[in-house]
Parts: structure tokens; C-alpha cells; sequence
């Protein structure tokens, strides 16, 4: 399973260690972590809300689409649901390839297009008691065709 | 014709449902949300929310046929 | 130290675990592996020497760059000297930032410099017996100006 | 003047040697440079070859001052 979610904290070294190949001289690695605040706010934790059949065929594809476009080795995605604390890993994704550019692009590619196609939300809660559905940072603005401009 | 049409995160919130049957006469995935914002005062369209068809990402302009499952995503934000 | 030299094999978690920062969302992680070939040739293992006065003193002047270029929070590299075996890290570079697309550019920008400007060389023990200095890739073509396009 | 000269990797296996005392009329890194290869047959400019001077990265046009130590770095291939 390339992409997969998780219900229990990431295990970094063990997904790591799954797409190592002598054949391959370059890992990048992506580690997306629970921030303690967002446009202001405090945060205590976060939530994540899953739909799972489509975010996985959807995650499966997407990763797909990096190995055949950057032509890299291996990759795989984990995202994280539930509830999470500060620090947490969210969400990983991992890329092995013979040489380093291909591994930078792809990678950048699975987490871009993660964030922007797969059903995945995320509640914040507060320091302050307030809990709220966080949209991304651009979607604020009306009008916003999402998936133009990838962004955190 | 009937779809079902599911609800989730901030869309389950603002509607107060996760699920229900709709009895229609049919059209494509974005009007069929626009009736249903008819109905749930509280809903209200987003430009970046994406729509499903029987789990697979579709296109608000695709047409819907009788037994379909519709789901309405609000704006994802992964990682 | 935000540039180290290590003659032991590189603690990928623990060098993880020093860009930590709760104010952080995103890391970005690069390693180096040893292949199993090159350029045709079966490798063994492979050896680096490293002038470290200079390489640590422009070690750290790469990431004071990176960090004022890029504007991330906490970044670091590591790299080995000595005798390593197929497989082993022979270089990491960890950055972390409150946003992702800093985080990989300034990681990418650390590796490439790295590999251009560092006083490092490799030597590689073909399973043939025969071992070799490696130039860069593109080097072999006479007249190739070091550092205009950074590459593996 | 004086200056001492060191080689790394391949230009100290070249030179059979890795670090020499030159004394000589003076001028830029690169003249040293040339004067070294002709003296040991196998050094050969590489186009890709760095150069430090007291531990400082400086450039081939740099005109080196008595007592500087000079260090010839082949082409570089650290990762």
C-alpha cells in the first residue's frame, strides 16, 4: 500500500526503511507536524476526519502519477486521523531515487497534490475552548480556484 | 429518481446530517448541491468544496443517475 | 553545529529530533545513500576524505544562506568521512519551517551547494578490485564550469 | 617568498605528495598552480579544481602574500 492512513502515531524510521534500494542514492523525506498556532491562534491539538475509500484510491493515484511522471523508485504516503497533539506527525511521505532531483520534485508533488485533492479536514482546537474547521490558508477568499497554487 | 447524498466535516455541521435520501428529477452534481442549500438553510457552496460519485472524484457538471451515492466534500486540508 | 563532519554512522532520528520546533509545520529531510553501481561500475563500498577546516567553516556558511535566503527556522547537515558500506547515509541534511515550500527549497539548496563547494571527495571500491576517485558527473567533459548546474 | 602547498585526493596521489615548502617570484593561485604541474609530471589542471588560501575558499586570480598556505583541491564530490 503506497498510501495509507493511520489511526496511531507515524512510525518515521519504519516507512523510511521501507523504500530503501541499493539501487538508489537519494531519500527525500516530508514530515508535515502539528504547529502550536495558525493565523493567530493557539493551538492545543487537532483532528483529522478521514473519508477513507476515496482518499486512498485518490492517495494511491496521486503517488502514481509521481512515480510515472519524476520516474522515481519508491514512494508512499501516510496521513494521520483522529485526534493529534502538538508535534505530532500529520503526514509523511517518503521518496527514494537513484539521483536527488527527481526525489525533491516528486516528493513536492505527492504533499502538493495531498493537500488539495484528497477528502481530508482538519478541526482545530483552541487553547482558548473554541474548536473550527480549518480550510486552507487561500480558500479564505472568495472565488479561490483551488488547486492552482498548491501552498500549506 | 433517488441518490443518496452524504455530508462531511464542516457540510455535516451545517446541515446537521451525515446522510439522507433524496427524490429528484435529476440534473448534475451542482445543482443537485443547490437544492439541497435550499433545503439546509445553513449550507452554503464554497469554490474550492469537490464532489464524489460512488467514491470516485467527479466533476460538479457530471450528470447523476437514479441510485447514485453523491458526496459532498467541503474544502480538504490535509497535512 | 549546524554543519558536522562524523567519522560513525549518522543518527538520522536524533538529527530529526534537533530541528524539532513546535512553532515548525514542515520538515524537509535529505539523504544520501551509497549505491550499489556507477556509471556501469558494481561498488562495493566507498571511502570520503574531507579537509574539515574548510569544509565545516562553508559547511556552515551554505546553511547561514540558506536560512537568510529562505527565511526557515532550523536547518543542519551531516556529513561522513571514512570507509562506508553499501547502503550507509553519507549525507543528511534536516530543515524545518513554519511552511513546506522554504523547507524544500532550502534543503535542496544545502545539498547542491554541498556537493559543489565542499572540500569532499569520494573514492569508490569496485567489486572488480579496482577503486577509483569519482569526479562529478559532468566533470568528465573538459571544460565544464563547476557550480552553474548543480547535479548528483 | 615563500609558501606552503598541500594536495588533496587525487592531486596528492598525482604528486606523491601531500604537502611541499615552494619558494618562488610570487603571483596568483592559478600561476602557482601551473608552476606546481610543471614541476610534478603527473598534476594536471582541472577545470572543476578549487583553491584555499589559509583555510579560506578564495579564487585561481587571487595574488598570494608571503607565508600563505595554499591548498589545491581537485574537483570536489562530496553526497
Amino acid at each position: 500500500m503506497k498510501f495509507s492512513v493511520s489511526d496511531t502515531p507515524i512510525d518515521v524510521a519504519a516507512a523510511r526503511q521501507a523504500v530503501a534500494d541499493r539501487s538508489c542514492g537519494a531519500l527525500v523525506v516530508f514530515e508535515g507536524w502539528i504547529r502550536d498556532h495558525n493565523e493567530g491562534q493557539e493551538v492545543e491539538r487537532l483532528e483529522y476526519e478521514v473519508y477513507r475509500p476515496v482518499a486512498v484510491k485518490e492517495g494511491e493515484r496521486i503517488i502514481d502519477e509521481a512515480v510515472e511522471r519524476f520516474g522515481v523508485s519508491n514512494a508512499l504516503c501516510i496521513h494521520r486521523e483522529g485526534l493529534l497533539e502538538l508535534g505530532e506527525v500529520a503526514v509523511l511521505v517518503c521518496v527514494s531515487s537513484p539521483h536527488r532531483g527527481e526525489a525533491f520534485d516528486a516528493c513536492r508533488y505527492i504533499i502538493d497534490q495531498a493537500k488539495t485533492r484528497l477528502p481530508i479536514w482538519k478541526k482545530e482546537h483552541y487553547v482558548s475552548g473554541v474548536s473550527e474547521w480549518v480550510n486552507c490558508e487561500h480558500c479564505a477568499a472568495a472565488g479561490h480556484a483551488h488547486g492552482e497554487t498548491p501552498h500549506d | 429518481m433517488k441518490v443518496r447524498v452524504r455530508y462531511f466535516a464542516l457540510f455535516r455541521e451545517q446541515t446537521g446530517c451525515s446522510a439522507e435520501a433524496v427524490e429528484w428529477p435529476g440534473g448534475t452534481a451542482a445543482e443537485l448541491f443547490q437544492q439541497m442549500a435550499a433545503k439546509h438553510a445553513g449550507l452554503t457552496a464554497e469554490a474550492a468544496a469537490l464532489v464524489a460519485v460512488n467514491d470516485e472524484m467527479a466533476s460538479w457538471e457530471s450528470t447523476l443517475s437514479d441510485g447514485d451515492e453523491v458526496l459532498f466534500f467541503p474544502p480538504v486540508a490535509g497535512g
